[in-house]
């Protein structure tokens, strides 16, 4: 394993994104804040995915030269990531806009976007 | 600070869980599974020159049938949320700035030339990167300028959710088509393959993706018109 | 039909001895009991008088059934008693009906007619004849106890519930008493014996020296005669059925009024040396040493 | 068939085309929803039918046009249809429910129903683990919507909470979908179980990513608050939705992941199961709010289905069997309760007595909860029984043990909200809107508790033999309700009658003794029914409910039948109890300790079942694993129904509390069920040795004594009329208990013979107590007094049951006694004899001042009009004392064939009879002559007495000697309150209510921890947050044991 | 070599955005950061040949997430400052 290889850094890149998200989720008081971490986990997660996806000098999966069209599956990188991550993308994006309008929503009932003043619910 | 020490630990924790996912990591050299299949004989069986995309709205078509499910989801809780208070006062101000002479006319000429820009990247979505998607949300990002530039510019709701409901449930249908036609659900074998690389080719993929692009981009936009539009203090 | 009319003269004769003897024992008693205390005391035939006084009384009041037939119960489970029990061992004249139940039949019975008379006084009304009632049942619960530890222990070494059997086995020697042949549970029995004639230091339940108290309290005239006639013969014949558990019994009347009446003078010196105990004295003193020689005397039978 | 691509297409399609509708056309908007959930359930239907009936093959449905794992492929099988079913049956009723509200929202709320149902759907079907991601996706966002589908703080903060648990929770299992994906180059699950043993570490721990995600979707303890917070806050008809088709759907991708488990894997997710189950029960304790009650409840229910899913290695072919039934169970009871709990709008469980108000609606929340905790005849019966009948066969008692407390806990809070319900005294009742749409989804799921239930046990191998019609005819009496009593009394004793005629000739052996004190009592106790005027709504239903599981108990040849019926007899006692003025919490504590007692029983018989080719009631005679726990637990079950000293707290309230004629039934006949099992499991099992050494029944029989004399004395001490008689069951039950523990055949006859006594005295004292109640309002004693005046039949009743009682003779209670000390002579037992013979003496203590406080003393003023009791309460008395004399001049009528019956199995010891005349190696008795002598002396005494004080004349109340003043008061005069007060003082400490404080204790320590526990629940989402991540890391390092 | 050099420089980037999304006080920057560090994200796709998702992160991910986020700011500031 080649530890200075660029799959291998964004990998790393995406873990240590996701984690600063989650560091976020768990200790920003700030409602919004918090929405910004599972952004950015969202986005950490994305790196990985593409980064597992990638195949070292390989090109994207996109067959419109010619010389791609034959023995294909060594020629390009891996599409299947590629697509999983353009729904996820897209989930994410429906996820972070309901998360936003739920936090507006609470900001609305209490003008505060402190996550501990919501605590009306317990036991 | 104690409270913050624990979940420091729980990270950690966390971390060291998933690090044998990352430890565990080796390159590759050549596809294997699935992807391999699709790479040696997705252009013979979909016909797209962008895998992605066959990958996207063929073999995994249900999923992104979920996908704008999601969205419109998304999108119809959002007016569900947002519609309670009811009383729209229209907001006349811009969410960002001031809206000037400048971006008025700016807007005027970016928008259309946005627009043909979605459509291009959703109709072109089988042979180059982009698709439905991205070109939803570059109209999305068309009609959100428009909104920026002139905040009482209002638009239809019923044209948006016309489209949407349509483009949605052309969806559907195309993908029932494929049950009665072809293979399966969402089959894109319902219309002839073309010529690999052609923009007529594919079977239903690129009638797919408009679909998807004209939904996917209603649906963003409405998210975005609800959330102008909602009651001020909203 | 012939056997059974014997049946009921023998047991009439056994009866009236026990009657007559019943009631010179009390006056006796009593007699002995004041000179002991420096005082001159009543006549030894006392007793009788009281009887034909009670019965020629006029006033004649009832406070209800219960409360008429309450000392008919009492009398009965007197008579009872007696009547179940093997007086004269050896005897068919005064075996009497002792033939229709055994020793758990008697041990019983015996509380029939304490129960009915309870019942009887508590129509009266008086609050006292319920305290009394009260206070003698809980009494009692305590007293049995030691007791029922003797018998089963006597039953145990004798390995029957038969009365006949018991006594007979006692013949001989009066070293194949019970009382030597197993001494702790004739100890037990023998402190348990002290509360059921009701004397000092267990008679709070009946209390004749101060207020009157206990279910006679209400009792007058014929009423009362009907009881005083039960003191006489239910003492008798608890006494006679310690004799056949304890003391060999008797093979004549001579031997049943000698033993009888020293078994009688246990309780009443007792009562004489110690003054009364509360109810709830009376209760853990039996609770307490008695119960635990009973148990010893269990345990002795089982094991050795 | 239909296709089931057309369920997507159907729901889909409607919910995109709903935007087409107009704000004025929600109406038509609605009626396309509707008609698309219904439409979709019909098609899962048809699958399920096809495949029940027909016997289909599963099909899968390719999209694309390609084969796995090219593309997503779905499966619709048995299961997949079965769960579609439920998923789609919840959405189209729940629709119905929401009708009005969704009316009001509009095609956005459609929409987001129909996308929930939509996501639930595929989910169950995809073979495809990010397709299964997806959709989880689609149900989540449509979970946020239909949270805040009634829009205030609670909701859009308790929304908020779900959002961000899902959202970390999708997140990680997106992350572990593609490393799964990146070490086997497939997303489908198929090759997933094709391939799971791949050796990668790393492969382990994607799969772990997942399956914690999955778990973590079910809620598991304590990572859960945000769903307890959706549960309470979110709109009924909402939770109900989410409990019934979430959980539902998510319980069925663990099941179809599970294989990708390792064994390791499945243990840890057994225990976090059992953890759940057991926390949220613990926590719920203390919960009144009803929809996080519910919420409490739904997830400790689904807690349990994880277990039974970890435990699948144990439970064998049976999982799916058990998991189902108690799935289904909770589906239906679930929704149910959430529904009714929307139609009543109460914020606190106490307030729950509005639903009184609604007779209909009381049946079904009853019937939801007795199907919760799993009675029968509802469907989680037969699964938690053939749970715990696997688990023993595997050797998992820890879990067995886990699961019964479990379910303990959770009939404790749901019980006492029934109770709550049902009896809490509320002064004012205001009513509640009752809509028809409303109503009509929880009629139909309660309906089909009971259809379910009866289905689930026709395909159970064992339960199907059990007999049905006695229930049934109990469930009949519910429909003519609305008779007259004296009506449905004449019917119900028509009933009794006719069964136990066509009972009578198979009956043999114990059967017969027990079956006529059931049958014949039953009817003697009925009689006095027909004092109630009215419709007595609610009495005959249950009255013969209990009949019917009392003969369940003699005529059942299978454990699981006898199990089955000792459970309809609890379910039928619980209301007979409850019915009482003030009996509200002391059903409840009937209904704990019947259910602890029940589950000790069951798993006892769970055990006797190991390595048996069958249930019948014989293998208890060969059990071949634990015969001494098998023993053990049986023992105490019964034993928890007899009320032996230290289970007997339950009793005392529970019996004196009860209506005038229902004390008879429970304490005279009911008890007798628990001598019932003691008699089958000692002649079943015979002795068993702890540790090789100490007898069982040894201690047994100790324990009987000291129950006889503890039951005594605390009777004594008692206040209260019934209480004592009350108390007085509890000492004689320590009898019978000691009779029995002798094994000998004289132990044998006097315990029979005291069964059937006591059925009788205990009746007849109750019905007369009963009958002086009903007139003078009062249960106190000390508050009559001299209603011998009054009411001399009744006091002639209790005279001859006291004596009776007692042991007195000559009646035939001392028959009982004597064979008694016999018997105990020839055993040995002397100590044991002693404390018995004490209990007797005792038992004098609290006769007397049972009939001197009521009956003789002072008669109160209040009282001088007080009529007589009831006549029909006299009659059956006056019967049972006709029977009783009859038996004390003939014994032998009674023991000579209770004897008989004996003799097969105990022949040593026989008692000799020559005509009444019975002769024992110790002894010898003849009742009849003692009957005559005692009779004849009584005769005599009394004409000499007559003689001489002829015409006594009657005194007035207060004519007596009172130290030297006349008193004129009853009340001062009356010698009743704290009769023995002086007895007290002696041995008081003995009946200091240490067991009562003890359970207490238990109780409240119980509820201390729940209390303690549920403060993780601090209501910041945040800390939610962090808990699932504590949770994922913990389980991580149980389940890698570190790295 | 040149790639990886980029890929280095793009991830450190990214992570000092994310720290700042997370740790800013002001929440202006903060979604501004943690736009950035979507967008470079979308560059890194770039590079690992995946132009598709490179365009949808930018738009989607970077574009119109941060127009959301920037309208919910927006409301939720001119509802503060309207109490």
């Amino acid at each position: 394993m080649q530890l200075f290889s660029i799959e291998y850094i964004s990998l790393v890149v995406g873990f240590l994104i996701l984690l600063i998200g989650i560091w976020g989720i768990l200790t920003r008081k700030n409602i919004l804040k918090m929405v910004i971490g599972f952004s950015l986990f969202d986005t950490g997660t994305h790196i990985i995915i593409v980064a597992l996806g990638y195949v070292k000098n390989k090109t994207a999966p996109i067959l419109n030269q010619p010389d791609l069209q034959t023995d294909t599956a060594h020629k390009i990188v891996d599409p299947v990531p590629q697509a999983l991550v353009l729904t996820a993308i897209v989930i994410g994006l429906g996820v972070t806009a309901l998360m936003l309008v739920y936090a507006m929503k609470l900001h609305n009932e209490k003008k505060t976007l402190n996550i501990q003043n919501y605590k009306d619910l317990k036991w | 600070m104690l409270r913050n020490s624990l979940i420091l630990l729980v990270l950690l924790g966390f971390a060291a869980a998933i690090f044998p996912l990352l430890h565990s990591y080796e390159a590759k050299d050549a596809l294997t599974g699935v992807a391999e299949h699709y790479a040696n004989y997705g252009k013979e069986e979909v016909g797209a020159a962008n895998l992605v995309s066959a990958v996207v709205v063929t073999y995994r078509g249900f999923d992104t049938l979920g996908e704008v499910t999601i969205l419109f989801l998304a999108s119809a809780v959002i007016g569900l949320f947002l519609k309670a208070s009811e009383t729209y006062t229209k907001d006349t101000r811009s969410v960002f700035f001031k809206s000037t002479e400048i971006l008025v006319t700016a807007s005027r000429l970016l928008v259309p030339m946005i627009l043909l820009l979605g459509v291009y990247i959703f109709i072109n979505g089988h042979l180059t990167p982009g698709g439905g998607f991205q070109g939803g949300a570059v109209i999305a990002s068309a009609f959100a300028l428009l909104l920026l530039s002139r905040p009482q510019k209002h638009f239809s709701h019923k044209v948006i959710s016309v489209v949407e409901s349509i483009s949605g449930i052309s969806f559907v249908f195309i993908g029932l088509l494929g049950v009665l036609l072809a293979g399966g659900f969402l089959d894109n074998h319902i219309l002839a393959m073309g010529k690999f690389g052609t923009l007529l080719s594919a079977g239903a993929i690129p009638i797919i993706y408009i679909l998807i692009g004209l939904k996917v981009g209603s649906e963003l936009t409405g998210i975005v018109r609800n959330l102008k539009e909602s009651q001020k203090e909203g | 039909m012939g056997t059974i009319v014997t049946k009921i003269l023998y047991a009439l004769l056994t009866l009236f001895i026990v009657t007559n003897y019943g009631l010179i024992l009390s006056g006796v008693v009593h007699k002995i009991g004041a000179r002991v205390g420096r005082r001159h005391g009543i006549r030894f035939y006392q007793p009788y008088i009281d009887l034909i006084k009670n019965y020629t009384f006029r006033t004649r009041i009832t406070h209800g059934i219960m409360y008429y037939i309450g000392p008919v119960f009492r009398l009965t489970g007197g008579i009872g008693l007696l009547l179940f029990l093997p007086v004269i061992y050896g005897s068919p004249v005064f075996d009497n009906f002792s033939f229709a139940g055994d020793l758990t039949f008697v041990l019983y019975f015996q509380f029939f007619g304490v129960l009915g008379m309870a019942l009887g006084a508590g129509e009266s009304g008086h609050p006292y004849s319920a305290l009394g009632v009260s206070r003698g049942l809980a009494q009692t619960t305590a007293m049995e106890l030691p007791l029922t530890l003797g018998v089963l222990a006597l039953a145990v070494q004798y390995h029957t519930l038969n009365i006949h059997d018991i006594v007979a086995a006692q013949q001989g020697s009066i070293l194949h008493w019970t009382l030597f042949t197993n001494p702790l549970a004739a100890i037990a029995m023998m402190l348990s014996f002290l509360a059921m004639m009701g004397r000092s230091p267990f008679d709070v339940v009946l209390a004749p020296q101060e207020i009157p108290i206990g279910p006679p309290t209400e009792y007058h005239s014929a009423l009362l005669g009907v009881l005083q006639l039960n003191r006489a013969i239910f003492p008798a014949a608890k006494l006679i059925l310690f004799m056949n558990l304890l003391f060999g019994g008797a093979t004549n009347w001579g031997e049943l009024i000698i033993k009888t009446f020293f078994i009688y003078m246990w309780s009443v010196f007792v009562g004489i040396a110690y003054p009364r105990f509360r109810v709830d004295q009376s209760v853990r003193w039996y609770l307490g040493i008695p119960l635990l020689i009973g148990v010893a005397a269990i345990l002795v039978v089982k094991y050795f | 068939m239909v296709a089931p691509i057309y369920i997507i297409a159907t729901l889909l399609g409607v919910a995109f085309g709903l935007g087409l509708f107009g704000k004025k056309m929600n109406s038509s908007a609605g009626f396309l929803s509707l008609l698309a959930l219904g439409f979709a359930s019909f098609i899962s239907l048809e699958w399920l039918a096809g495949f029940w009936l027909y016997d289909r093959a599963a099909e899968y449905i390719y999209t694309a046009g390609f084969q796995p794992p090219f593309s997503i492929n779905l499966l619709m099988g048995k299961e997949e249809a079965l769960f579609t079913s439920l998923i789609n049956i919840a959405g189209f009723f729940g629709a119905v429910y929401l009708w009005d509200k969704l009316k009001k929202i509009g095609s956005n709320g459609y929409v987001t129903l129909m996308g929930m149902i939509l996501g639930l759907n595929v989910i169950i079907m995809t073979r495809d683990l990010f397709n299964l991601f997806v959709f989880l996706e689609i149900s989540s966002i449509a979970t946020a919507g239909l949270i805040i589908f009634s829009q205030n703080l609670r909701t859009i903060a308790a929304g908020f909470k779900y959002m961000l648990a899902t959202g970390i929770i999708s997140g990680i299992l997106l992350l572990g979908i593609v490393f799964m994906y990146y070490f086997t180059g497939t997303l489908n699950i198929d090759d997933f179980l094709a391939v799971h043993s791949l050796a990668v570490k790393g492969f382990g721990v994607a799969v772990f990513f997942v399956l914690i995600a999955i778990v973590l979707e079910l809620k598991p303890f304590p990572a859960n608050g945000w769903g307890l917070d959706v549960y309470e806050s979110a709109d009924s008809g909402i939770a109900a939705l989410i409990s019934a088709g979430t959980a539902t759907a998510s319980f069925f991708v663990m099941y179809k992941l599970l294989p990708l488990g390792t064994p390791q894997f499945h243990m840890v997710l057994a225990g976090i199961g059992l953890a759940t189950f057991i926390g949220s029960n613990l926590m719920g304790l203390k919960q009144t709010n009803p929809n996080r009650l519910l919420g409490y409840s739904s997830i400790g229910q689904v807690g349990l289905l994880v277990t039974i899913l970890g435990l699948s290695e144990f439970l064998g072919e049976r999982t799916t069997f058990i998991a189902y039934s108690i799935l289904i169970s909770h589906f239906l009871a679930k929704a149910g309760l959430f529904w009714i709990s929307g139609i009543v709008k109460r914020s606190t469980i106490k307030e729950w007595a509005v639903l009184r108000n609604s007779r209909l609606l009381m049946i079904l929340f009853g019937v939801f909860v007795f199907t919760l905790i799993g009675f029968p005849p509802f469907p989680s019966f037969f699964g938690k029984w053939d749970m715990m009948l696997q688990l023993a066969a595997s050797n998992q008692y820890f879990w067995i043990i886990g699961v019964l407390l479990g379910s303990l806990l959770e009939g404790v809070y749901l019980f006492r909200w029934l109770g709550y319900a049902l009896k809490l005294d509320n002064t004012e009742l205001p009513s509640f809107e009752v809509k028809w749409n409303k109503v009509l989804p929880v009629v139909v799921f309660g309906a089909a508790t009971f259809v379910i239930g009866y289905f689930v046990s026709s395909i159970h191998p064992y339960a199907k033999v059990i007999n049905y019609i006695p229930l049934a005819v109990a469930l009949a009496f519910v429909l003519i309700d609305f008779l007259p009593a004296y009506v449905k009394n004449t019917l119900a004793i028509l009933a009794m009658a006719y069964y136990y005629y066509y009972l009578y000739p198979t009956l043999s052996s114990f059967g017969a003794v027990f079956g006529a004190i059931f049958m014949v009592g039953g009817i003697v106790t009925l009689i006095a029914g027909y004092a109630y005027k009215g419709q007595r709504r609610g009495f005959y239903p249950f009255a013969l409910m209990m009949f019917a599981g009392l003969i369940g108990l003699i005529e059942a040849k299978t454990t699981i039948a006898f199990f089955y019926a000792w459970e309809v007899m609890t379910v039928g006692s619980y209301f007979l109890i409850i019915r009482g003025k003030k009996s509200m919490p002391h059903a409840l504590s009937y209904m704990i300790f019947s259910m602890g007692g029940a589950y000790l029983m069951l798993a006892g018989f769970a055990i006797a079942s190991v390595g048996q080719f069958n249930l019948d009631m014989s293998t208890l005679s060969h059990v071949l694993v634990y015969p001494t726990w098998v023993f053990i637990l049986l023992a105490v079950g019964f034993m928890t129904k007899t009320a032996s000293l230290g289970l007997h707290i339950w009793l005392p309230g529970a019996h004196a509390e009860a209506e005038t004629d229902v004390s008879p039934m429970v304490s005279a006949i009911l008890l007798k069920a628990g001598v019932f099992g003691l008699v089958t499991l000692f002649l079943a099992m015979g002795d068993q040795l702890i540790g090789g050494e100490v007898s069982v029944i040894y201690l047994l029989g100790w324990l009987g004594a000291i129950t006889a004399v503890m039951g005594n004395l605390m009777a004594a001490f008692q206040e209260d009329a019934k209480r004592l008689l009350a108390y007085s069951s509890v000492g004689v039950l320590g009898y019978i208990l000691f009779g029995l523990s002798l094994m000998s055949h004289l132990g044998w006859l006097s315990a029979i013979s005291i069964s059937v006594t006591h059925f009788m005295f205990k009746a007849l004292l109750f019905l007369a107590i009963g009958g002086v109640v009903w007139r003078v309002k009062t249960k106190e004693m000390y508050r009559m007094g001299g209603l011998i005046k009054r009411m001399p039949f009744s006091f002639f009743s209790v005279l001859i049951g006291i004596i009776v009682l007692a042991g007195l003779p000559p009646l035939s209670g001392f028959s009982g006694k004597w064979i008694f000390y016999n018997a105990i002579m020839m055993k040995q037992w002397y100590l044991q004899g002693a404390l018995i013979f004490f209990s007797g003496i005792v038992a004098f203590l609290y006769t007397f001042r049972l009939i001197h406080s009521v009956f003789l003393g002072q008669l109160k003023d209040e009282h001088r009009e007080v009529k007589e009791a009831p006549f029909w309460i006299l009659v059956p008395q006056y019967l049972i004392i006709g029977v009783l004399l009859f038996f004390s001049a003939v014994p032998n009528s009674l023991l000579k064939p209770i004897g008989k019956i004996i003799t097969p199995y105990f022949p040593v010891g026989a008692l000799d009879w020559t005509g009444q005349h019975a002769v024992s190696p110790f002894g010898y008795w003849n009742g009849l002559v003692i009957f005559y002598i005692v009779v004849s002396i009584f005769l005599v005494v009394l004409v000499w007495l007559i003689i001489n004080n002829r015409r006594a004349q009657k005194v007035k109340q207060f004519n007596i000697v009172f130290a030297a003043e006349r008193p004129f008061k009853p009340e001062t005069t009356h010698y009743a309150y704290n009769f023995y007060a002086h007895y007290r003082k002696a041995i008081g400490i003995l009946v200091e209510p240490k067991i009562t404080g003890w359970w207490e204790g238990v109780a409240e320590w119980a509820h201390a921890m729940g209390d303690k526990i549920r403060k993780i629940y601090n209501g910041d989402g945040q800390s939610y947050v962090i808990h699932i991540m504590a949770f994922i890391v913990i389980i991580y390092l149980i389940s890698f044991g570190g790295f | 070599m040149i790639y990886l050099i980029i890929a280095i420089v793009l991830g450190i980037i990214m992570l000092v955005a994310a720290v700042i999304a997370v740790y800013n006080k002001d929440l202006k920057t903060a979604i501004i950061a943690a736009g950035v560090t979507s967008l470079f994200a979308s560059v890194l796709y770039v590079l690992l040949a995946a132009p598709d998702v490179a365009l949808t992160e930018a738009s989607i991910g970077s574009g119109l997430t941060t127009l959301i986020f920037f309208y919910v700011y927006n409301k939720i500031r001119r509802n503060n400052a309207q109490e």
